[in-house]
């Protein structure tokens, strides 16, 4: 008997049956991939597995057994038992899922002491020790920590940590490393790979890294439009697609090189000595006991047409650079756009320059108003800049802007949690793109993305750079992504620039040894053979 | 609603609206208050002591709308507006003609001649909910009481809710020096001595609807301020809210499109008891006699006089039925709006899901 | 009346005339001599309170703290403006009546023993003067000093002698003993249980919640005339209520023994619950002979629509009293007629006799139906149709110039009659709306404000107002405040009593001649005329009085069955302990 | 945030200013002052509380017994300058306002106009009542309408949700006065059953008792006049605790907890409840000082209890101004100071909250 039996499964809103006849089984100490067109269902499939689907979803057909017991339709004391004890899961946005008013180590442990009743010394020892596991270097100044004082790889290992602390028989992992740099991913995925051998470990993993899926899985299934187009071990699959699908989706790869930057083009956007401080406050009072440092003395230029890739591993002040750069975070500096400081700009010409500057979060689900329908989310830039347009033109426009990211304009009229997470993340994308700016802030744009997707999305890009000489700030942990688009890059640390130069030179010759350690795992995925120890997060003690 | 389908509806308000629809209880409710409203709008022509048309001596009068002088009836009667009420004008307009009366015939003022008991008298067929203690129809007063009473609520919830949201946002959404102040504002504003205000107003001009309304306007729209201050000084923090700025949104529009949607719980919630709280606000200024001019068909009286008669029962009993009535049906009202623009709430399409 | 020159001593004053009582009258003839003493009753009071010292402003002083004291002389029961010595002996007026001489009982003494003595009254009379409540003053304004003139004997001299009342205004005065205030200030609120000389003394107590009064065993009085057959009761506990309803509750429930009702509505639908109908509770309307003075909607004289009589009369005839009392007051009322109503100064009939003579001193300035005519309000059939009336009333109307233009009341000039009824009490209000909607048939444009206390009282003050409840009181020997109640003098004084503002000399004369009448029959005589000038001024659209009290008890008691001129007198009841016994277990027992 | 603290409670004293400044400026508008209260009183008018204890229904003028009447005129001017000058009116209003204010920085709030009691002193004495009441109406209020608020959002739509509904409507929908005399008349009057005490805080004589039977009395006393106080003040909490649930229980970070393994009770206790309190837990404090020392007033009344609602209401009507002042300022103070307690509480529900100034 299998840990996980799935047959026949469906997923369906009212009618409408977005998982339709999917069956898979799952042995202990196995991995099995789940890869698949963004929007295919496979979240849904995996949330099945604990009876977790949102509101209005339901198993209209089909069985699960896990570990031997029904699920679908279980009752409430087996689905206890079964999520967090036999099974724990990662969700694809860890970035909302976190409960944004506790601490993470009482997140963490919560997940333990649901199950097992463990002395307090012992509960935070072992909360210590599985976010050490999950890549947190300096996991024990963290327990106290909220959620949004958090990066965004940072929330992830928090969610993984989270999964893995009860020692569960099962793993579900949706797309779990997205936000993390190579390196932690490469040890993430280490640390699976170990439990896997060691415990016997079973892992349903999501992704869209099909190197990963390569490396990592025994077998794969392939899903489109919430079936399984095809499955089989890894070597079979790989080797030998059968399903049009699956030879799309080995051969889309992020391809090509960055345009050259034309002769010539203005420098668009100056950043000189970048700083940005987060007060760390403690008591009732809060008062501020010391701060993060998250960006330290950053600068650099960027010109018309020219793509900047940032990099660094996680937590390293990258989104938050990129915050400071909109003006949406307070930070010290010049900041310059176009020659406009932008520190001393009055709110109201800002706000008209912003059309000109946008930006796509790192979490796409976060930055979509639940209230407003994917339409309205879409068109507002237009309304705001461009008020001048008819309503009819705005809706075409808007439109236009869905189909060239890949989703059907008729997706207008639902609300952002109605969609994957895949598809939240090209509205994002189609939300900056559609105002026509001349400078975006790209904060990991392709995280969710499956190869294909991504592959158009690259492609969008970099089309709109070359129609409309757009800059990019990009940043991103697929260094394959960034290859394909940056001009420039800029390696971040603990918020200081280790190295600097255009994308060929670095890529050829890393001279850091940081650096050179997240080409070596990004482009070989070794293992973390001995991976030097990291240091401790930049945090300056008043 | 058919109509909905004819108009050109954007696909989310369609939405919004079959969800709407499909809340049984919330759209029931709608449409008795809906309809409870308009006929009380038109409670001159249900409860009347003037009937409706008169024919008389071969013309067509029209009590309801036009003043008579009973003279017009006959030398005997009094120059003044007839009073449709008198059994001898009545035996005069059967002799010579006939008259369609409203269906219950006595106004909110209509003081009852004949009574088989003194008032307050219960309950009977000449009186379907009995009388007051000054010998009036508790029917018809109801109907005029509800008419003015959700009309005063409605116009003073919602001008109060408006003022109070847009204080409340303000200070939430911008904090720092200007919520400092504005809570300050706010404090001392709220310390006014309202009684004393009310007691002055009151030796100056005679308490009407308008002056109380604005009166009570002055302090009511502070009761929402703290709470949409709370939901905004957390909104603001949100990414989909730095997001919106990102885009250029203003900072109005910011408010209004993305945190007050979702900061919309306590004020919706609120909603319904802030309305029939203002009926009750009226209960009490008329204990205080700074309420409407004694006489006037508020709801309110109708409260204290069931405290004062507490012998009618019937007196209180209506009172209570009306407003846990009116606020019952505007709370379950309430749910189904709130569901309507739920994005979670999924319009149950024909076949249960 | 004695009107030799040597001062009159006497045991009793009455304004009236002569005490019924002989001076060796052994009790009041309308007590029980016999009455058992002893027993329990529990009396509700409305209110709270938080003080022992009735006398000043400061505090809420507890109720029927009068139980504690004596006083100098005690008024009759049973008569009009009578009063018998108590405290004092003998009293004693001189031809002048520029003083007044009490003379004490030897016997009278605290109840620590102490004698009650000259200086105390003294000393009462100046502490109340200067500490007490300024009514005090204002009321002993008159009195010019107080002397000792022995141990027993106080003598008080007046700065006047038109004030008839005052030496029985000072009889009313309780003794207070000196030797226990000293160390003491008077003016602030006692908490602790006063010494007196009076029939009770203050027992067990809870401020804001209970208070019980306990009879004295040895009072001084006991034996007396004046305190034979009377206190029969050895506790009475007064209990406190906020509210006036839960205070019925407790009536019904057992726990208070007795209470009176006012409220016509009350009295017709409160009382049916079982212990009345299975008899354990009786309900009694019991008849007085006290004045009832007058109560009506005043209008005020000073505006201008009011200037003219025949309005005033016109307004009188548009309210419609009967429908009101059959429909509002269960029938209880009786359509007053007169100010000086349920007594014989009541004007009735045409003026005769000495009335007449009177009267005719100013018949060029009254009206002359005064003198062919009955006065007469009008009696509708009550069914709320009263077009008869109304049409006396427009025709009224018009004589004094208005007349009905497109519907309204109009004035020469075009503008509608309007004026308001200011009120200070909701309770009104459904006597005046249906007023107001008389008023409306008749073109008028009327309308009722209520406001708080404080706030009428500042629009009486400055006769600030249209229209009003007035209530003038009276007693059967109506004297100074008169002036204030009706000559042109207190109309314009601010703050006076004068709701109507009447201006008239010939009401002027009459009051003169009221306060300052020779005799009883004079008194009387000069009353008539006055109620009838007034009457037939359309001052007011009167009210109506009642000729009972309302009294509820739990059927425990007995009394003597002399009706009395009060109608009902407390303090000559007793516990009837058969009675007692087959009702107090149908009770419940304390809250 | 230590900062913004201090600056707050700086705050608070121009605050305070403000309002006693504005209090006193608007009460000397006021039509009739305690001069005229005094004066009506002597008149016999003066029965403030006779509206709201149904005492205001005399319809008839009692017969005048002897002596009421006799040699009443008109107040001698003179007597009202003595009334005038008893309660300090002689002076200017300025002068007043400044001793006022010299007094109140003393923490002098002077005596009763027509008590002759420290302002202080009475409020000591009616703060028993108000605090029982306010405590057991209060914690009735929370510790019911909150799990009941959880449990009809957790069963949102279905026959309990609606029935509950109907049941806290109807609590509010009845005037609290009016139920606060049914519960008289029914569990403590003549009519029916008489379980209860219908007045006061605690039995005569309870002073003398044993310890155990002073609880049991005192909490025998309390249950009528709690139940009539917090018979209509579920429905708000009850309302807007489910709503807020519903707002939240739809959130990512439920299904999280979920996901843990966390009991339906878990969830909605430890992880949405937090996130759905902070405008229920952050509105304690003002709701607290709201059901202590205003909406009392009528319960009060009803069942005899001396708390601050009615000694607040009276000395407004009867323009007892120490008493006035005196609660005012001491009540706005402690409101200003659970308005920052409440604020305070903001940030700590939510740690994401701030004050400062947003550009
Ligand atoms: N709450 C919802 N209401 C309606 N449709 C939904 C809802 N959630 C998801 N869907 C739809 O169901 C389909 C499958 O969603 P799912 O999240 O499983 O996709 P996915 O395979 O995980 O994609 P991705 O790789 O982009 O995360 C999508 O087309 C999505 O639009
Ligand atoms: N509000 C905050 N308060 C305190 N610390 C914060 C706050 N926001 C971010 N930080 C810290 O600042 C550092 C930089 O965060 P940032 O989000 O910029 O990282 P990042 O480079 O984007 O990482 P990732 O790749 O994981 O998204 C992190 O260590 C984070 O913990
Ligand atoms: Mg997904
Ligand atoms: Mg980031």
């Amino acid at each position: 008997m299998s840990l996980v039996e799935v047959e026949n499964l469906a997923v369906a809103f009212g009618q409408r049956r977005v998982v339709d006849g999917v069956s898979f089984t799952l042995d202990r100490g196995e991995t099995v991939a789940l890869v698949g067109e963004s929007g295919s269902g496979k979240s849904l499939t995996a949330l099945s597995l604990l009876q977790l689907l949102p509101p209005g979803a339901t198993n209209p057909a089909g069985s699960i057994r896990l570990d031997g017991q029904e699920i679908v339709g279980a009752s409430q004391e087996t689905l206890l038992h079964a999520r967090g004890q036999v099974a724990g899961i990662v969700f694809q946005e860890p970035m909302t899922s976190l409960n944004p008013l506790h601490r993470i180590g009482r997140q963490v442990a919560e997940a333990i002491s649901l199950h097992r009743k463990l002395p307090k010394a012992a509960l935070r020892a072992r909360v210590i020790e599985v976010l050490g596991q999950a890549g947190f270097a300096d996991a024990e100044h963290r327990l106290d920590a909220f959620p949004h004082q958090l990066s965004g790889g940072q929330r992830q290992r928090v969610m993984i940590a989270m999964a893995l602390a009860n020692d569960p028989k099962l793993l579900i992992a949706d797309e779990p490393t997205t936000a993390l740099d190579v390196t932690i991913q490469a040890r993430i995925l280490g640390l699976l790979a170990q439990l896997k051998s060691a415990r016997g470990l079973a892992l349903l993993l999501i992704s869209h890294d099909l190197q990963v899926v390569r490396r990592y899985a025994d077998r794969v299934c392939v899903m489109k439009d919430g079936k399984i187009v095809e499955a089989g071990t890894v070597a079979a699959v790989f080797a030998n697609p059968r399903h049009a699908y699956t030879k799309m989706l080995l051969g889309a790869v992020p391809k090509g090189r960055p345009l050259p930057v034309p002769e010539g083009a203005k420098t668009l956007v100056e950043a000189e000595d970048v700083h940005v401080r987060f007060a760390i406050r403690r008591g009732v009072l809060r008062r501020t006991v010391g701060y993060v440092h998250a960006v330290n003395g950053v600068s650099f230029t960027l010109r018309e047409g020219e793509t900047l890739g940032l990099v660094g591993e996680s937590g390293s002040g990258k989104s938050t650079l990129g915050f400071a750069l909109l003006r949406l975070q307070a930070a010290e500096g010049r900041i310059a756009f176009a020659g406009t400081d932008l520190a001393t700009l009055p709110r109201k010409e800002l706000r008209a320059l912003r059309s000109c500057m946008q930006v796509v979060f790192q979490d796409p689900y976060g930055s979509l108003s639940p209230r407003l329908s994917v339409g309205e989310i879409v068109a507002e830039g237009l309304a705001v800049h461009e008020p001048g347009l008819s309503r009819a033109e705005r809706n075409r426009r808007v439109a236009d802007e869905l189909e060239e990211v890949g989703l059907p304009a008729e997706m207008m009229n639902r609300y952002p949690h109605e969609f994957s997470g895949g598809q939240r993340q090209r509205i994002a994308i189609a939300r900056a793109m559609v105002l026509k700016p001349r400078f975006v802030v790209l904060d990991e744009p392709t995280s969710a993305l499956d190869m294909s997707v991504q592959a158009q999305i690259v492609d969008l890009l970099r089309k709109l750079q070359e129609r409309h000489r757009l800059a990019y700030l990009f940043i991103s942990h697929d260094l394959k992504v960034v290859r394909a688009l940056a001009h420039r890059l800029i390696v971040l640390r603990h918020g200081r620039v280790v190295e600097e130069g255009t994308a060929e030179a670095i890529f050829a010759d890393p001279r850091q040894p940081y650096t050179r350690d997240l080409m070596l795992a990004a482009f070989k995925l070794a293992a973390p053979a001995g991976a030097e120890e990291e240091e401790a997060d930049p945090i300056e003690v008043l | 609603m058919s109509l909905a389908a004819a108009l050109p509806l954007t696909p989310i308000t369609r939405r919004r609206l079959a969800i709407f629809r499909a809340h049984r209880r919330g759209y029931v409710s709608f449409w008795i208050f809906t309809v409870l409203f308009v006929i009380s709008l038109f409670a001159e022509f249900v409860a009347n002591d003037r009937p409706l048309i008169v024919r008389y001596k071969d013309h067509f009068l029209f009590p309801v709308l036009v003043n008579y002088s009973e003279t017009d009836f006959g030398d005997e009667f009094l120059p003044t507006e007839a009073d449709y009420y008198d059994p001898d004008l009545v035996a005069k307009i059967n002799e010579y003609g006939w008259a369609i009366w409203p269906p219950i015939p006595y106004s909110y003022k209509t003081v009852m001649h004949n009574m088989t008991q003194p008032a307050p008298s219960p309950p009977s067929w000449k009186n379907l909910l009995g009388t007051d203690d000054q010998a009036r129809d508790v029917l018809a007063r109801v109907i005029y009481g509800f008419r003015l009473s959700v009309l005063f609520g409605f116009t003073l919830t919602a001008i109060s809710s408006i003022i109070g949201i847009a204080a409340g946002a303000v200070q939430g959404f911008y904090g720092g020096l200007t919520d400092l102040l504005f809570q300050r504002f706010i404090e001392m504003w709220s310390g006014m001595p309202q009684l004393y205000l009310l007691i002055i107003l009151s030796s100056i001009i005679t308490p009407s609807f308008w002056v109380l309304l604005i009166f009570l306007l002055l302090f009511s729209w502070m009761n929402l301020t703290g709470v949409v201050r709370a939901e905004f000084l957390r909104g603001r923090n949100l990414d989909y809210v730095r997001a919106a700025r990102a885009l250029g949104v203003s900072d109005v529009s910011l408010m209004r499109r993305h945190i007050l949607p979702n900061a919309m719980v306590a004020t919706l919630t609120f909603l319904p008891f802030t309305l029939s709280g203002s009926v009750t606000i009226l209960a009490s200024l008329d204990f205080l006699g700074f309420g409407l001019p004694p006489g006037s068909p508020s709801l309110g009286e109708l409260v204290s006089q069931g405290k004062n008669n507490l012998q009618a029962p019937w007196l209180g009993i209506t009172a209570f039925l009306v407003l846990g009535g009116v606020l019952t049906l505007l709370i379950f009202v309430g749910e189904a709006v709130r569901d309507a623009f739920d994005p979670r709430r999924m319009p149950k399409s024909g076949t249960p899901g | 009346r004695a009107d030799d020159a040597a001062p009159r001593r006497t045991y009793g004053l009455s304004l009236l005339g002569k005490p019924k009582l002989p001076p060796d009258f052994p009790y009041f003839p309308y007590v029980n001599p016999d009455a058992p003493k002893g027993g329990e009753v529990a009396l509700s009071v409305v209110g709270t309170f938080d003080s022992f010292n009735q006398f000043i402003v400061p505090g809420t002083a507890a109720a029927d703290l009068g139980r504690l004291y004596d006083t100098l002389m005690i008024s009759s029961a049973d008569e009009a403006s009578t009063s018998y010595g108590h405290l004092a002996k003998t009293i004693e007026i001189p031809a002048d009546k520029s003083w007044v001489a009490f003379e004490l009982r030897p016997e009278a003494h605290f109840n620590d023993g102490t004698p009650v003595t000259a200086e105390d009254v003294a000393w009462t009379f100046n502490t109340l003067r200067e500490k007490g409540r300024p009514f005090y003053k204002q009321y002993y304004a008159d009195v010019k000093d107080v002397t000792v003139e022995g141990p027993r004997r106080v003598v008080f001299h007046f700065s006047t002698n038109t004030n008839r009342e005052l030496p029985m205004i000072l009889g009313e005065m309780p003794v207070l003993p000196k030797h226990w205030w000293q160390g003491r200030d008077f003016s602030k609120p006692l908490t602790e249980p006063p010494l007196g000389s009076g029939p009770y003394r203050i027992g067990k107590f809870e401020f804001g919640r209970t208070v019980s009064y306990q009879r004295v065993p040895d009072w001084w009085a006991a034996k007396m005339p004046t305190g034979i057959g009377r206190f029969n009761f050895d506790v009475i506990r007064n209990e406190y209520f906020r509210d006036a309803t839960v205070a019925l509750e407790a009536f019904k429930a057992g726990s208070i023994d007795f209470r009176q009702e006012n409220v016509a509505k009350q009295w017709a639908t409160a009382y049916d619950f079982p212990a009345v109908q299975q008899g354990f509770v009786k309900k009694e309307e019991i008849k007085h002979h006290l004045p009832t003075g007058m109560q009506g909607f005043a209008m005020n004289t000073r505006r201008a629509i009011f200037k003219d009589p025949r309005v005033r009369q016109a307004l009188t005839w548009a309210y419609d009293f009967e429908w009101a009392n059959k429909n509002l007051f269960y029938s209880a009322y009786t359509r007053t007629k007169s100010y000086f109503s349920n007594s014989d100064l009541a004007s009735s009939g045409i003026p005769e006799g000495d009335e007449l003579t009177l009267l005719n001193k100013y018949r060029d300035k009254l009206p002359p139906e005064l003198f062919t005519k009955p006065f007469e309000l009008p009696v509708t059939d009550g069914s709320g149709n009263d077009r008869k009336e109304l049409k006396v009333a427009l025709g009224l109307l018009e004589q004094a110039g208005w007349k009905v233009k497109d519907l309204k009341l109009v004035d020469p000039q075009g503008n509608q009659m309007s004026f308001e009824i200011v009120l200070d009490e909701p309770a009104f209000e459904r006597v005046a709306l249906p007023y107001v909607q008389n008023l409306a048939r008749l073109g008028i444009d009327a309308h009722v404000r209520t406001v708080d206390p404080a706030q009428y009282q500042r629009l009486m003050d400055n006769y600030d107002y249209d229209m009003t409840v007035a209530v003038f009181g009276e007693s059967d020997s109506p004297g100074n405040e008169q002036v204030g109640y009706w000559t042109c003098g207190s109309a314009k004084q601010i703050g006076g009593d004068n709701t109507m503002g009447v201006c008239d000399p010939v009401v002027d004369a009459l009051v003169n001649d009221l306060i300052t009448a020779p005799s009883r029959e004079r008194l009387i005589t000069v009353a008539h005329a006055l109620d009838r000038t007034l009457l037939w001024g359309w001052y007011m659209v009167p009210h109506w009085h009642l000729g009972a009290v309302r009294v509820a008890y739990w059927d425990r008691f007995a009394r003597p069955s002399v009706p009395i001129r009060a109608g009902l007198d407390f303090n000559t009841w007793w516990l009837d302990a058969k009675k007692a016994a087959v009702t107090d277990p149908q009770r419940s027992h304390g809250p | 945030m230590t900062g913004y603290l201090l600056r707050r409670l700086l705050l608070v004293i121009p605050t305070l200013f403000g309002i006693i400044a504005i209090n006193f400026v608007v009460v000397q508008f006021a039509p009739g002052g305690p001069v005229e209260q005094m004066i009506a009183e002597l008149k016999g008018r003066g029965n403030v509380a006779g509206r709201m204890t149904g005492m205001g229904g005399n319809e008839v003028a009692a017969p005048s017994g002897e002596g009421a009447y006799r040699g009443a005129r008109g107040l001698d001017p003179r007597i009202v300058a003595d009334i005038r000058k008893m309660f300090g009116f002689d002076k200017p209003p300025l002068t007043r306002f400044l001793d006022m204010l010299g007094s109140y920085l003393r923490f002098d709030f002077g005596r009763s106009f027509f008590r002759d009691q420290s302002v202080l002193s009475l409020i000591g004495q009616k703060m028993p009542v108000s605090i029982s009441l306010g405590l057991w109406s209060t914690l009735l209020v929370y510790l019911i309408s909150i799990p009941l608020g959880i449990a009809k959002a957790v069963r949102d739509g279905s026959r309990f949700d609606v029935a509950s509904s109907a049941v806290v409507l109807i609590g509010y929908a009845i005037p609290s006065f009016l139920f606060a005399i049914l519960l008289v008349v029914l569990f403590a009057g003549g009519s029916f059953v008489q379980w209860f005490p219908m007045r006061g805080l605690t039995s005569m004589g309870s002073g003398s008792w044993p310890i155990g039977a002073r609880i049991a009395d005192y909490l025998w006393h309390m249950v009528l006049p709690t139940i009539a106080l917090v018979a209509g003040g579920f429905a708000g909490l009850t309302m807007l605790t489910k709503n807020c649930f519903l707002e939240e229980i739809r959130k990512q970070y439920v299904v999280t907890a979920r996901s843990k393994g966390a009991s339906e009770n878990r969830v909605l206790y430890g992880h949405v409840f937090r996130n759905a309190m902070l405008l229920i837990v952050a509105g304690f404090p003002a709701a607290f000082i709201g059901i202590l020392f205003t909406s009392a007033l009528l319960v009060e009344i009803v069942f005899s209890l001396d708390g601050l609602g009615l000694l607040g209401f009276e000395a407004a009507i009867q323009r007892d101004y120490p008493v006035m002042f005196g609660t005012l300022y001491i009540f706005t103070l402690l409101g200003l100071i659970m308005q920052i307690v409440g604020d305070l509480m903001y940030t700590l529900v939510d740690p994401r909250i701030d004050f400062e100034a947003r550009r």
